[in-house]
């Protein structure tokens, strides 16, 4: 099972506002339903449903609702996190971790976002703290702009390279 | 079995590692620098996680990014593969201290065996012949006349800080030893600021041939045969193969005993290599040990029918080895070569770039482990194997037949590769008779052959 | 040896000769039609000869443009590989009398065992068994009765003009069988105006079971061991293995001597395969002998480490076989998948056209024979095999593992292909089990399965 | 040893009527030193020398007289024997062999060329024969036009599509 590729998804699901996708591409041997976020009614939280039957994954998808940005299959599509850049809209740019580790939104569980979408930010400010090696290294911006979007939830796994923030740059 | 590893390396043993895991049902977490992102062998691990730039040093060398990597994938153990972090000591620990499992032996023996100094003297102390020499530095001209008394000729002094050929002279007989220590002397005052040498055996036209150990934690140890690794390029293995040409059945048997021996001495558990330089009259010398898997480890694999890497994975998760030393049967002849994308004609120079056309060859006999494909780019930041070609016949004559035809097959349009050079040796009598020794390829296709080669 | 010969037939087993060739020194020259004008192994041979435009008929089975092709480049000999020219007598008789020799048994054993009849009386003299029928037709009601009491139930009416299921009936006693006699004799009346039928014993859930054969021009033959074919799509087979996972020692030991013993009174020599039908308690019967390499040797080549395509050049040439039965050890677990340009979703229509990618696997146990590569295109002419992916382990469930772990490495772009249906083939619980029969892809794959097949 | 390279070779040898070709190709261990007709005060014959040292033909030329057509480095080099159309005048077009055989120019040793350069042709001429199994399959033109040149020597064997005759057809 491709967990980037399951990665990939949620994050485009994230990004598109997408509640509920099925994929099943017999193919590849791939099923793929997700729901996110409370169902309506149901009260059961999300649960994704993946079925993998090995090989390649070759992601032409179907059933995709409307509102999900189209993906384009890519042989590249495990290696490449940020390649989503088309679809940015003008002087929005990606913030991309600078190491691996885990993503937290603030300083300690009960303390405030270090930032949140609409604030702005200069060089010295802290974004966000990613954790290696029990280390907790403060990320600063090195820029001054503002925050358009956070792109990953809070104590959630990022890898190097991999888009933090949306930011508009000045 | 683990459940889930860290494969902490790239390229081909990155998918060799890969491969071995999908065989056990092990799941894979793949690392990769942004230089690897678009390699084919990613899209077979269960997950990848991108750990730097190209440059190796924030990347595959950087422990804290692999440590962290391991971390949020959640992965029970890491391989290190070759190279990179294979052989470090801390790395080793660092894992352990992060109750992490890492798939090699103890950070002790890795450290014990990586000083020359302590292997040697655990070599001496397990009975395993070592190059003789003189035991600690040699002062006066008169200890080197009586050490080379003891020793015999011919002999080598060497600076004790020395390297790359300096501060070193050979002596063949008294006159020239006296003659040679002075002047080794004066050379290595010169150039380290230190003048201590030492002496030891000068072993001339030797052969490199390495054993195969594989232990358990239980402190079972079994040895999987030899691979001559004499045609090297300066130290640049090329080509090795397995058995060796060059030994007996009695000397196999006694050469296995002592590298089973040694990996006993030094409480060696997980894959490992003993190498050993053999010398014409049949006299074998360690040399040292490398503690991980190595790039020719395949030519044991289709030898003995044996998977080493799995078998790695299986001793590091705790099981017992699980058979004995009779339980190892040689079968047939395998040979390796190394495909580099390096260009022989300029001095081995790496020829990075895209494979416009690759074409591997297949058929009866052949193995092909590579990463690459048509359309691949070769990154600059790293080795430069393509790949490596193994065949396995019934016998060395036919190997090298099923090699050549494989080497004509071979299509790699783009890079230039040391595809010609392997030819021409494969063709060589002296490889063909197996009596080459480690001198074999600066002899006969060095930039400066003392004898010239058959025409290119 | 041959100093030089001619391989008359295009993709994987005219490269599969032309390698065997290179490997003995032999020249190849390669006949190819105006649609293989591409194919890279031509490169490898040492002349190329177009025979003709694309259409089978006129090119690859063109026996007159074929010997004219030998005799303008002088062969000594003619490699007809698998399908097209290879088991047809007259040819093996036209290369006879222009005094090149016809890799293959004599053209009387090839037109002897390719007629059914002769083939059946001879395994009886031979004491091969086969499957119990009547002698010759059967005329009424009480005898087949009669004779169903000697043979016994289940029982086959088969039409003696018959094919194709029609005049057809299977009885599994004396009442079914009255209704069939007649219902069967009615049908092949009003089918083929021939209302003759016979009895045959109706093997119920048979596996395919074929062992393999060497014999020389002394009247020497060894076998190399079976091949279990039973998964198969309409005849097609699609996965062989070595050994079968359903015989015994003592099995394969009776199975091998029928085999030879069936060679001998052939007067085969050359390579060749005895066919046998093996029911679910262990009784085998004689089906055909295939007077030619087949696709599947290579699982063979695999257990017993003989190179049968470099044999067949040998024994053609007249030397002995050289060793006996004694000599063939099997070692390990063979499995071919065929991997086709076929669409398993539209009942297997042919799918070729242009390999946008193709990345075969490799590492450890992997074989592949394919004249395939990244921008190669696949023409229509002939069949659909894109080639041979082939594992070796110790034992068949390693295999098993390895085969899946290398169909889901392929990387196949362009062309529908066969490796959906063999991955789902291998992780069914009645392959991995091995107790499947030749009826198993149909029963649980087939366009209208009995039973539903996993979830794809 | 690739004999439909050296063929290749020689045809355009022939056509470019060079006496003389020398190429030492290290790349694929190739060298190739061909004379064609009789040495100039040696009275030898014709003595291709050729060394292979195995493997694919990569054929880049060096060393060809200036005489000698230019030959473009092609992966399909040995498939396509009449792959030099592009080089033809205007009007003329390759006459290709429609089988294997032998060819020959006249109906026996003694006897007049069926057609030289420079002859015309009807639908019944007969251009030349081709042996194949013993048969001498005469070759008929089919088509109305004029032998622009003989392109196969007497006797040499020809495979399938090989270009006998340029022509020009009317």
């Amino acid at each position: 099972m491709d967990l980037k590729l399951l990665q990939k998804i949620l994050r485009m699901m994230s990004r598109g506002d997408v509640r509920e996708l099925e994929i099943d591409d017999t193919e590849a041997g791939l099923r793929i339903h997700v729901r996110r976020g409370p169902g309506e009614g149901e009260g059961q939280p999300a649960q994704p449903v993946v079925q993998w039957m090995g090989g390649p994954p070759a992601m032409p998808m179907a059933g995709a609702p409307a509102a999900a940005p189209a993906v384009a299959p890519s042989a590249a599509a495990d290696g490449d996190v940020a390649g989503d850049d088309g679809e940015l809209p003008p002087g929005v740019e990606e913030f991309p971790s600078p190491m691996v580790g885990t993503f937290y939104t603030s300083p300690s569980p009960d303390a405030d976002e270090f930032v949140r979408a609409g604030d702005e930010f200069g060089e010295d400010t802290v974004l966000c703290i990613i954790e290696a090696m029990k280390v907790m290294n403060e990320i600063k911006a090195e820029s001054i702009g503002e925050i358009v979007e956070v792109l990953v939830n809070n104590s959630e796994p990022v890898e190097f390279g991999q888009p933090l923030f949306l930011v508009k740059k000045r | 079995m683990f459940r889930r590893v860290l494969v902490a390396n790239r390229g081909e043993i990155a998918q060799r590692v890969i491969r071995a895991c999908r065989e056990l049902g092990v799941e894979t977490v793949a690392v990769y620098s942004e230089a690897d992102a678009d390699a084919l062998y990613l899209r077979q691990a269960d997950e990848t996680i991108c750990i730097g730039p190209a440059a190796s040093a924030a990347s595959y060398l950087d422990i804290p990014a692999i440590i962290s990597a391991a971390e949020i994938a959640d992965v029970e153990a890491i391989h290190p593969g070759y190279g990179f972090l294979a052989e470090n000591a801390h790395f080793a620990e660092v894992c352990e201290s992060c109750k992490i499992t890492f798939i090699g032996p103890d950070p002790a023996t890795i450290a014990a065996v990586g000083h020359k100094a302590r292997a040697r003297d655990m070599a001496i102390a397990a009975d395993v012949p070592v190059v003789p020499g003189s035991d600690g530095s040699v002062d006066d001209e008169a200890g080197a006349v009586r050490v080379a008394g003891e020793i015999g000729y011919p002999i080598m002094v060497k600076a004790a800080a020395g390297g790359g050929g300096r501060g070193m002279r050979v002596a063949h007989n008294e006159p020239s030893l006296i003659n040679g220590f002075h002047a080794a002397r004066a050379e290595a005052a010169a150039a380290f600021g230190d003048d201590t040498v030492y002496l030891e055996r000068f072993v001339e036209n030797p052969r490199h041939v390495e054993v195969q150990i594989l232990g358990d934690r239980n402190g079972d140890v079994v040895h999987l045969g030899e691979r001559d690794c004499s045609i090297q390029r300066r130290h640049q293995k090329l080509i090795e193969e397995s058995p060796s040409p060059a030994l007996t059945p009695e000397l196999r048997t006694e050469l296995g005993a002592a590298a089973v021996r040694m990996a006993k001495a030094a409480n060696y558990h997980n894959a490992g290599t003993v190498e050993f330089l053999l010398d014409p009259e049949d006299r074998y010398y360690f040399i040292e040990v490398n503690a991980r898997i190595q790039v020719e480890h395949s030519v044991t694999e289709l030898v003995t029918g044996i998977d080493v890497i799995q078998e790695q994975l299986r001793l590091a998760s705790g099981e017992a080895l699980g058979y004995g030393q009779d339980a190892i049967q040689l079968r047939g002849h395998a040979i390796e070569c190394r495909i580099n994308a390096e260009d022989p004609d300029r001095d081995f120079q790496p020829s990075p770039g895209r494979l416009d056309s690759f074409v591997p060859p297949g058929g009866p006999g052949v193995r092909v482990d590579s990463h690459c494909y048509s359309g691949y780019r070769i990154p600059p930041n790293y080795d430069s194997m393509i790949g490596k070609l193994l065949v396995h016949r019934a016998d060395r004559a036919g190997a090298i037949r099923t090699m050549l035809r494989a080497l004509d097959e071979f299509v790699i349009e783009g890079p230039k590769t040391t595809i010609p050079l392997l030819r021409r040796i494969l063709r060589h009598s002296d490889f063909r008779t197996g009596t080459h020794d480690t001198g074999f390829v600066e002899r006969y296709f060095g930039a400066h052959p003392t004898i010239p080669g058959p025409p290119r």
